[in-house]
């Protein structure tokens, strides 16, 4: 109950804002404040109250909703899913005060759209139902499309619906994976017996089931492709990832927030709970298998993290810097993901985490910025270190962190995440840290370019951060710190659910 | 088949029918055209007298000759502003459409070909019943009820709709 | 005069039907190959009516083959209601655009 | 049960009855009352699409036994199927009527003819939806098309739309001919115009090597033609977008939604009852013709739709794509194929009759049917943009909107007979879809109006686009149309 | 008493950092930070002094569990040996003196807390580093006097070389770590523990026989480790290839290249390879010994032909490095860490002598910058000082322009020129003397031994070094202290500092 409570505050926080007059922005803007505090109260209930010695989900809420397919109502948190929901969560409210000042026009709809948005991203953490799962996916899909493509920069059409473009046809092949999934989740020995389902946890365990349809490794092949994909375009992995720079650059700054900071991760959640738990032969095939194929996963993780991090370094434009690097962070996820030991996995679940946490920092440290000089030249600042001295130091940490620097979270999912690869795919990984340094050269230079060396006379007044910008920045940079020193914290929300996982993965 | 004056007849009037009916497609006078399409329907009217379908064919000739026919020449009247009323035709135009229709021709004839179940059906020389009062009874009465009263209202939207297309607007 | 003869004759009726259609630059020419198409169908129906269907027997001897005849007569009737209204329309596109060529009333385009 | 004679089936007909007096007392009153009063006639056919309505459920209730009725010696019949369809078609005529009376660019034409030649028309849809022989199939058929012509065509002072009636009825005689020529093949092969029959009769020619499997694709095809005419399938399309370009806009979505939603009952009857049968299967596969022909109309409509600037227009070659979507459920012959049928055709009568009602809307309001009009309507107005948002992504099938549960069902039934090739051209074709739809919802929401005034509309206006806009949110949310479709088959 | 100490010993400097962030986060600073951070410091050192009562030889970690995954965990702890206690008093002892020194040498700064705040923050990495049992705490610590220094470097860093500085500093010992960050993943595989000590630790592990039986795969890897942590140490501690950085470091406060890039930070790369010397190979030891050889003969005839002092003294910092690991590649890792004892103090003398000769300068710097954009071309300007543009020294750290000092600053001269003895090696009385002897003799007795001509190459290479070293320090005190001022204006500005 507490959980549908927190999936649909929002919604109804949207239909309040919808019957707010135009006018009263100011009332809107509070409304939505407190309609995202919500979840986050809940999501830290949520947080602390979670068990986190035993493995299965809790909060399970379980009712019919289309009988025709046996589709359920059907959410719960497991430790990954109750992390990511505190970090929404945690966005949410963060995003609204970062929206206060800087959103001039049609704030009502920009509000309205924001919860609908937190309810779609709530809703799929959440989700145990596959079909639940993919609405949820969806539906995040149209308010993301309006909040770029009408708050925007200069080219918010065009990157609008790239965006939606890439996301749906992604989707479109999970759709028909999922369809695959259902059809065969009644077969087993080739009879077909029972009725069909769409229950995540039932289908993890069927497709586990010696002789089930679902437990072809051929089968399983296929359906882990048409989800891989559908969430390779999400997270971005290359070459589905066109669509991030444009969307970010376009994007206004707590739509960046999101993002990068929710978004993204939904892809590799669904890496995790889809992909890895339910297809663990498929899984098999693209990361140990032989041939071709057989590392394909850990070298898209590789080509993302270079691949990402040069692109990175060759950027002017800040947000575009910032953007490349979150390509770069997500291939340590994949490639974390795809070594399928307790290590990697657990790094990259942190990894997902944090980076949700820096890379909203970044954002919002470029939108502040941005709100400023009315531009994300990198060339064009200089020297505004001293001019800024809170914001230089704040934007000194969260560079560091998504550097990687040790004591800050960056550092321990990135770490974990190479040490369990490493023993997976020792040459890819080798080759995977010049990341880390090229990752170090981006950030520094950055911080050089815009930062250091004589004073731009143009940014003579160029006034300090203020009270609201250091209040939606600090929650996170505390969050850095905590987790960079004290990794359990997050790591033993999950740490059951990874073993579990990683034994099934080893099974095979 | 025995070459009777049975059968000359028949090939008489197939060829009249095929014959105008291509004189329909070819001429280049609309006037022309239309006489020649009255030749075809009169054809067709006697390959139903050979199909002992007297009623159909008065139908035929009333309807199609008396009606259709003066309705076209109507049209080719109201329309055309001079006597000369050539139709333009295109050479590409005519070269496609006549491969078209060629192999379509062909395509049908071989299915006629390779039906065994229309062959060798012959026509016996079983003399028929006067067909007329039991076609009443079957419109009016028996099982073509329906469709009967069905096309009383499709006439009826035809003629409502015709008049309200054609007459002369007046625009305000 | 087999059922074949008379198939023949309105297979080339039809295919002369659809040659007008395809070539004809003018409507009322296009109107003539609809008629023909209505009438190959038609003698195909009275053709099957009078060597496929069965034979339904009334009183004695008298013997109708009916179905095939009953549907060529809506068809003249359906054929005579559609000239109706295709040359009210042929009128009203004279009276539009002074044309009834089809080529000539083109003006709605992607 | 045995087929009904005339005057027992008589009480089962009553909702066509209806729909005829109706129709009849239309004329008669617009002769009565004057020029300025004409919407009383609406009305008046509006209370007739009631009763007609009403006489649906009686008669419906009145068949205790829900088993199938043979009216009329077999010429029509009464089951689940034709009752669906029959208040689906109900339901776009009255969305017509009331879309006419806001209409201005029918204003000063409505007359009693006009709401006449409506009822007519769903009369004959009707009958499309019901028939069960081939002279009905064809009778019906004609009454629907002469119809449609004429409704085309009933802005006599504007070229397109004269224009749009011709080329709706040259193409459209043609494409009937060419049915009725297969019609006539099949009746020579059978040897009986009764569906049911037929069905058994062919199967057993072909057995008997009485018939060679092409001639009955040859004859199928034919037939095909016709009905993928009112379909609009490819390669039978050609004329809707000029047509629905052309016609006023209420007749459009008229055309786009009920006419297709005709079409598709009369296809799916005579496919289903008359060549579904598994005898008949064995010899000839028509199903992978109609699969091919699915793929491609939902691809050229799709691929067309893309460069279009005319809004009508553009919803035309859409439908046309939509129309591709549910011949995929119509390949399948599986109850889920069908019930998927069903369940689209609701889903996107809301949402098409909304989309076009907005374009009525903005027709009216700002002049301009072209995707430059809708500039900015975000701030002119913004619940109709909202609600045309709303439509365009259902249409696409994004959800949680309707539109996309309809896709479900309809790429879970392809999926399930394991045509995943044809599964993959629909939703990629989905994706496709979405850009064009979305060059209006820019227009929308991310450019700025030439004319900043805000756009203003009467209540009724909202009422009418919330009875679209909320069924297009909710009803895949909603158990209840999933079960309907179950009750309703074609055996 | 242990914990409670270093847990002091950590905690000190780190609150005085954070109550800088803290005060920084409100706009505003500590009113005193300056005293704060030399208070943590001092506190620190005599609890580190403290502690030399409490080492035992063998002693056991103390540890914590810091995450665990199930199947693997990764803990930290401590580790006291009396190699850490020494490491401990140095870093205390040489941050002290620098924090001292630097609330004279610094007032007037603009950013003066902040400095303090850095300080305070790069002393508890280096403490964190010193006392960390296991190798993930070691990086940790290694990284952050990274940042530390990054920072440090950059302090001022409206000057483009400084901000330039401070960038490739972290990139080049960045590209060190990765490769120190590679071998900690070898070793974890192999072990599935980066803990050093203890019964699971990895030393425990590769002192059984068992662990090497007749296996020679198992020798490459671990060699191949050992030389990819060794990379880390090339990096910090700017070994060849990876040395450019530490030159151009200078370009931060004196007091930061005494304390980071003289006493500390560069240390902790031979700190860290004294530590990691049981995993090394003769494989390994060999490479890390050419390293240092190398490093020690190339950054000694660099030194040669310096003026900027700072400079010279960078590349003498580099030599002796070399030294230290050759030392320990050697296998006289003891000589080694004594080196790096003596070294530190040495070197952080000569640094402030430096400092306080360039303070001494300073005023006249900022007099000349005003007039100097106008006169680029020159290579002396009017008043006849060297401006160098190709390798861009301040005047004020030119040793052209100085000479004859040793009666304008008779301390500093004293200072320095004990400093320089000591690093010369002048026998007996002078601690470089003691260790540098230690190393040769270790190179000297490991080439016997092992009877390979690597060594006796190192051996030769080693003296050759020494020799150069003497040579060039000198050549610093000569031009620094005697003849005849250079450069008179300058010259009577000059003073002791005060």
């Amino acid at each position: 109950m507490l959980l549908s409570l927190m999936i649909f505050v929002p919604l109804l926080g949207m239909i309040v804002v919808l019957l707010l007059p135009r006018e009263s922005e100011e009332l809107i803007k509070r409304v939505t404040l407190a309609f995202t505090l919500v979840p986050l109260v809940i999501a830290v209930v949520l947080f602390v109250s979670y068990n986190r010695s035993t493995v299965g989900t809790q909060y399970v809420v379980n009712v019919p909703w289309i009988d025709a397919f046996n589709i359920n109502y059907h959410i719960g948190i497991d430790g990954l899913s109750v992390t990511l929901l505190l970090l929404t969560a945690l966005l949410g409210p963060i995003c609204v005060l970062a929206s206060w000042r800087n959103i001039e026009k049609g704030i009502k709809a920009y509000m309205g759209l924001f919860l609908l948005l937190e309810t779609g991203m709530l809703g799929f953490f959440a989700a145990l139902d596959l079909f639940l799962f993919f609405v949820f996916f969806e539906l995040t899909l149209l308010p993301m499309y309006f909040l770029i493509g009408v708050w925007g920069g200069p080219r918010k059409e065009y990157a609008a619906i790239k965006f939606f473009l890439y996301t749906l046809f992604g989707s479109v092949l999970m759709l028909v994976a999922m369809i695959a999934v259902y059809l065969n989740s009644n077969v087993i020995n080739g009879v077909t017996e029972g009725v069909r389902t769409f229950d995540i946890p039932t289908l993890i365990s069927l497709a586990g089931t010696e002789g089930h349809a679902l437990a072809d490794s051929g089968f399983q092949m296929w359906v882990f492709l048409g989800f891989f994909i559908g969430f390779a375009v999400k997270v971005p992995i290359f070459p589905f990832h066109t669509w991030l720079p444009d969307a970010h650059v376009e994007a206004p700054t707590a739509i960046s927030v999101i993002l990068a900071g929710v978004l993204l991760k939904m892809g590799t959640y669904g890496i995790v709970r889809i992909n890895m738990a339910m297809f663990p032969e498929g899984f098999a095939i693209f990361t140990n298998g032989v041939g071709f194929w057989g590392n394909s996963l850990a070298l898209l993780g590789f080509i993302n993290i270079v691949y990402g991090s040069f692109c990175a370094l060759a950027q002017t434009d800040f947000k575009k810097l910032v953007a490349y690097s979150s390509i770069g962070h997500m291939g340590f996820v994949i490639l974390g993901l795809a070594a399928g030991n307790s290590a990697g996995i657990n790094g990259a679940i942190l990894q997902m985490f944090n980076h949700g946490v820096i890379s909203a920092m970044l954002f919002l440290l470029v939108g502040v910025l941005y709100d400023r000089a009315h531009h994300r030249e990198i060339n064009g600042f200089g020297g505004i270190g001293n001019k800024m001295p809170i914001y230089t130091g704040i934007t000194t940490l969260a560079f560091m962190a998504s550097l990687g620097l040790p004591g800050l979270s960056g550092f321990v999912g990135e770490a974990l995440s190479l040490i369990g690869a490493f023993q997976e795919f020792e040459l890819l990984t080798i080759l995977s840290t010049i990341g880390i340094v090229v990752g170090a050269a981006y950030f520094l230079w950055t911080l050089q370019r815009v930062f250091l060396g004589t004073l731009n006379p143009k940014y003579e007044d160029l006034p300090e951060i203020n009270k609201r910008e250091i209040l939606t920045l600090v929650p996170l940079g505390i969050l850095t710190i905590v987790l960079g020193i004290w990794p359990n914290f997050a790591l033993n929300m999950f740490s059951e659910s990874v073993s579990n996982l990683v034994n099934a993965l080893s099974a095979i | 088949m025995e070459f009777t004056l049975k059968t000359f007849i028949f090939y008489g009037f197939a060829l009249i029918t095929i014959g105008s009916a291509l004189a329909v497609v070819t001429v280049r006078n609309i006037v022309h055209a239309a006489f020649a399409l009255m030749v075809t329907l009169f054809g067709v009217a006697g390959l139903y007298v050979f199909l002992q379908a007297d009623f159909l064919a008065a139908t035929q000739v009333i309807v199609y000759v008396g009606g259709i026919l003066v309705l076209i020449l109507f049209g080719v009247m109201m329309t055309s502003g001079r006597l000369e009323m050539r139709i333009h035709i295109e050479r590409g135009q005519l070269l496609l459409g006549g491969c078209i229709s060629i192999a379509l021709l062909m395509l049908l004839l071989t299915v006629i070909a390779n039906t065994p179940a229309w062959e060798n059906l012959t026509d016996d020389g079983t003399q028929l019943a006067p067909t007329t009062k039991r076609i009443g009874e079957l419109i009016l009465n028996e099982k073509f009820l329906l469709p009967f009263e069905v096309v009383s209202v499709l006439l009826l939207v035809a003629l409502i709709g015709a008049a309200l297309i054609s007459r002369k607007e007046v625009r305000d | 005069m087999s059922l074949q003869h008379y198939l023949v004759i309105s297979s080339i009726l039809f295919t002369l039907g659809i040659f007008a259609v395809l070539t004809r630059k003018n409507a009322i020419s296009i109107l003539m190959g609809i008629e023909l198409i209505l009438n190959s169908c038609n003698l195909n129906f009275v053709a099957f009516s009078r060597f496929v269907t069965p034979a339904e027997t009334i009183v004695g001897s008298e013997v109708f083959r009916f179905d095939g005849q009953i549907i060529a007569i809506f068809g003249i009737v359906l054929a005579a209601a559609e000239a109706a209204v295709f040359l009210a329309i042929i009128l009203a596109i004279y009276r539009e655009f002074g044309s009834i060529r089809p080529d000539e009333v083109d003006t709605l385009k992607g | 049960m045995d087929p009904l004679k005339n005057i027992e089936s008589l009480a089962y007909f009553s909702p066509e009855i209806i729909l005829v007096v109706f129709a009849a007392a239309v004329i008669i009153l617009d002769l009565l009352v004057k020029n300025r009063e004409s919407e009383k006639v609406a009305y008046l056919s509006l209370v007739g699409l009631g009763c007609s309505l009403a006489a649906i459920l009686i008669t419906n209730s009145l068949n205790g036994s829900k088993e199938p009725i043979s009216l009329f010696f077999g010429m029509i019949r009464l089951d689940g199927f034709a009752v669906f369809f029959k208040i689906l078609l109900l339901m776009a005529t009255t969305a017509t009527i009331l879309f006419s009376l806001r209409s201005e660019e029918l204003d000063a034409k409505l007359k009693g003819e006009y709401y006449a030649l409506l009822l007519a028309i769903t009369f004959g849809m009707f009958l499309m939806a019901s028939s069960t022989n081939l002279l009905m199939i064809f009778i019906s058929l004609e009454t629907v098309s002469l119809t449609s012509y004429i409704l085309a065509g009933f802005l006599t002072h504007s070229p397109r739309s004269s224009e749009a009636a011709f080329k709706y009825i040259t193409y459209g005689a043609v494409a009937s001919g060419t049915m009725l020529f297969g019609l006539s093949m099949l009746f020579g092969m059978a040897g009986t115009g009764d569906l049911t029959q037929i069905s058994s009769q062919i199967a057993a020619v072909l057995a008997s090597g009485g018939v060679s499997s092409l001639g009955v694709l040859i004859a199928i095809t034919f037939v095909l033609a016709g009905i993928g005419y009112k379909i609009a399938s490819v390669p039978f399309h050609m004329w809707s977008p000029d047509v629905y370009e052309g016609a006023p806009i209420p007749i459009t979505a008229f055309l786009s939604v009920a006419s297709k939603a005709a079409g598709f009952a009369l296809f799916l009857r005579f496919f289903h009852t008359g060549f579904g049968t598994p005898e008949i299967m064995q010899s000839i596969d028509w199903r992978l013709l109609l699969a091919i022909v699915s793929a491609l109309t939902m691809t050229v409509g799709n691929l067309a739709a893309l460069p279009q600037q005319n809004v009508k227009r553009l919803l035309a070659y859409s439908s046309i794509a939509h129309g591709g979507y549910l011949l995929m459920g119509a390949v399948l012959l599986t109850p889920e194929g069908l019930a998927a049928i069903l369940f689209y055709l609701i889903v996107y009568l809301f949402m098409n009759l909304g989309a076009f009602y907005v374009v009525v809307l903005i027709a009216n309001e700002a002049g301009s049917e072209m995707i430059d009009g809708y500039r900015g309507l975000a701030t002119r107005a913004p619940l109709v943009a909202g609600a045309m948002a709303i439509f365009l992504f259902s249409l696409t099938g994004i959800p949680p909107l309707a539109g996309f549960f309809g896709k479900w069902v309809l790429f879970y039934a392809v999926i399930g007979e394991g045509l995943y090739w044809l599964a993959f051209v629909g939703l990629l074709n989905s994706v496709v879809s979405l850009y064009y739809y979305a060059r209006i919802v820019k227009a929308m929401y991310f450019e700025t109006a030439e004319d900043p005034n805000s756009l203003s509309f009467s209540n009724g206006t909202f009422a009418l686009l919330s009875v679209f806009a909320v069924p297009t949110i909710f009803i895949g949310l909603l158990n209840i149309f999933y079960t309907l479709s179950d009750k309703i088959t074609l055996q | 008493m242990v914990v409670p100490l270093i847990s002091i010993i950590l905690l000190c400097p780190l609150a005085a950092f954070a109550i800088f962030a803290l005060f920084g986060l409100a706009k505003r600073s500590f009113p005193r930070q300056d005293y704060l951070s030399t208070a943590a410091m001092l506190v620190a050192l005599c609890c580190s002094l403290l502690l030399l009562q409490d080492v035992v030889s063998n002693p056991e970690p103390l540890t914590i569990e810091w995450l665990s995954l199930g199947d693997i965990s990764f803990s930290m702890g401590f580790y006291l040996d009396s190699v850490t206690v020494i490491m401990l008093i140095v870093v205390t002892l040489v941050s002290s003196l620098v924090h001292i020194f630097s609330i004279g040498y610094m007032h007037g700064d603009p950013r003066y807390p902040r400095f303090f705040a850095f300080l305070s923050l790069f002393s508890f990495s280096m403490l964190f580093l010193v006392v960390s049992d296991n190798l993930l705490g070691i990086y940790i610590g290694w990284e952050l006097v990274g940042l530390c220094s990054y920072l440090l470097i950059g302090f001022w860093f409206e000057k483009d070389s400084a901000a330039n500085a401070c960038k490739k500093a972290f990139l080049t010992t960045r590209v060190g770590d990765v490769g120190m960050f590679i071998g900690m993943m070898m070793l974890f595989n192999q072990f599935k523990t980066l803990s050093l000590y203890g019964t699971d630790g990895i030393f425990t592990r590769i002192a059984d026989p068992v662990f090497f039986t007749g296996d020679t795969a198992g020798i490459v890897w671990l060699s191949i480790a050992g030389i990819l942590i060794f990379c880390g140490a090339v990096g910090k501690s700017a070994q060849v290839p990876l040395h450019t950085w530490l030159p151009d470091a200078m370009e931060g406060p004196t007091p930061v290249s005494a304390l980071i890039h003289a006493a500390t930070m560069v240390a902790a790369g031979v700190y860290l390879v004294a530590r990691m010397f049981p995993i090394l190979t003769p494989t390994s030891s060999l490479v890390i010994a050419y390293v240092g050889g190398i490093t020690a003969l190339v950054a000694a005839t660099i030194a040669i032909v310096r003026f900027d002092i700072k400079r010279v003294l960078a590349y003498s910092t580099v030599s002796q490095l070399g030294y230290m690991m050759l030392a320990i590649g050697a296998g006289s890792y003891v000589a080694g860490l004594f080196h790096l004892t003596t070294h530190a103090f040495f070197k952080a003398l000569l640094f402030l002598g430096s400092g306080s000769v360039i303070h001494a300068f300073h005023a006249m710097h900022a007099h000349h910058d005003d007039e100097h954009t106008e006169s680029e071309e020159h290579e002396h300007d009017d008043q006849g000082l060297v401006h160098d543009h190709g390798s861009e020294i301040p005047p004020d750290q030119d040793m052209r322009n100085m000479g004859g000092l040793r009666r304008k600053m008779p301390i500093t001269f004293i200072t320095m020129l004990v400093a320089t003895l000591s690093i010369s090696g002048v026998p007996f009385i002078f601690s470089g003397f003691w260790s540098k002897d230690a190393i040769l003799g270790g190179v000297l007795g490991q080439a016997m031994a092992s009877s390979s001509p690597h060594y006796y190459i190192l051996f030769g290479m080693a003296l050759l070094a020494a020799g150069i070293t003497a040579f060039y320090m000198f050549r610093l005190i000569f031009m620094t202290f005697f003849g005849e001022p250079r450069n008179q204006e300058m010259h009577n500005m000059a003073h002791e500092s005060r």
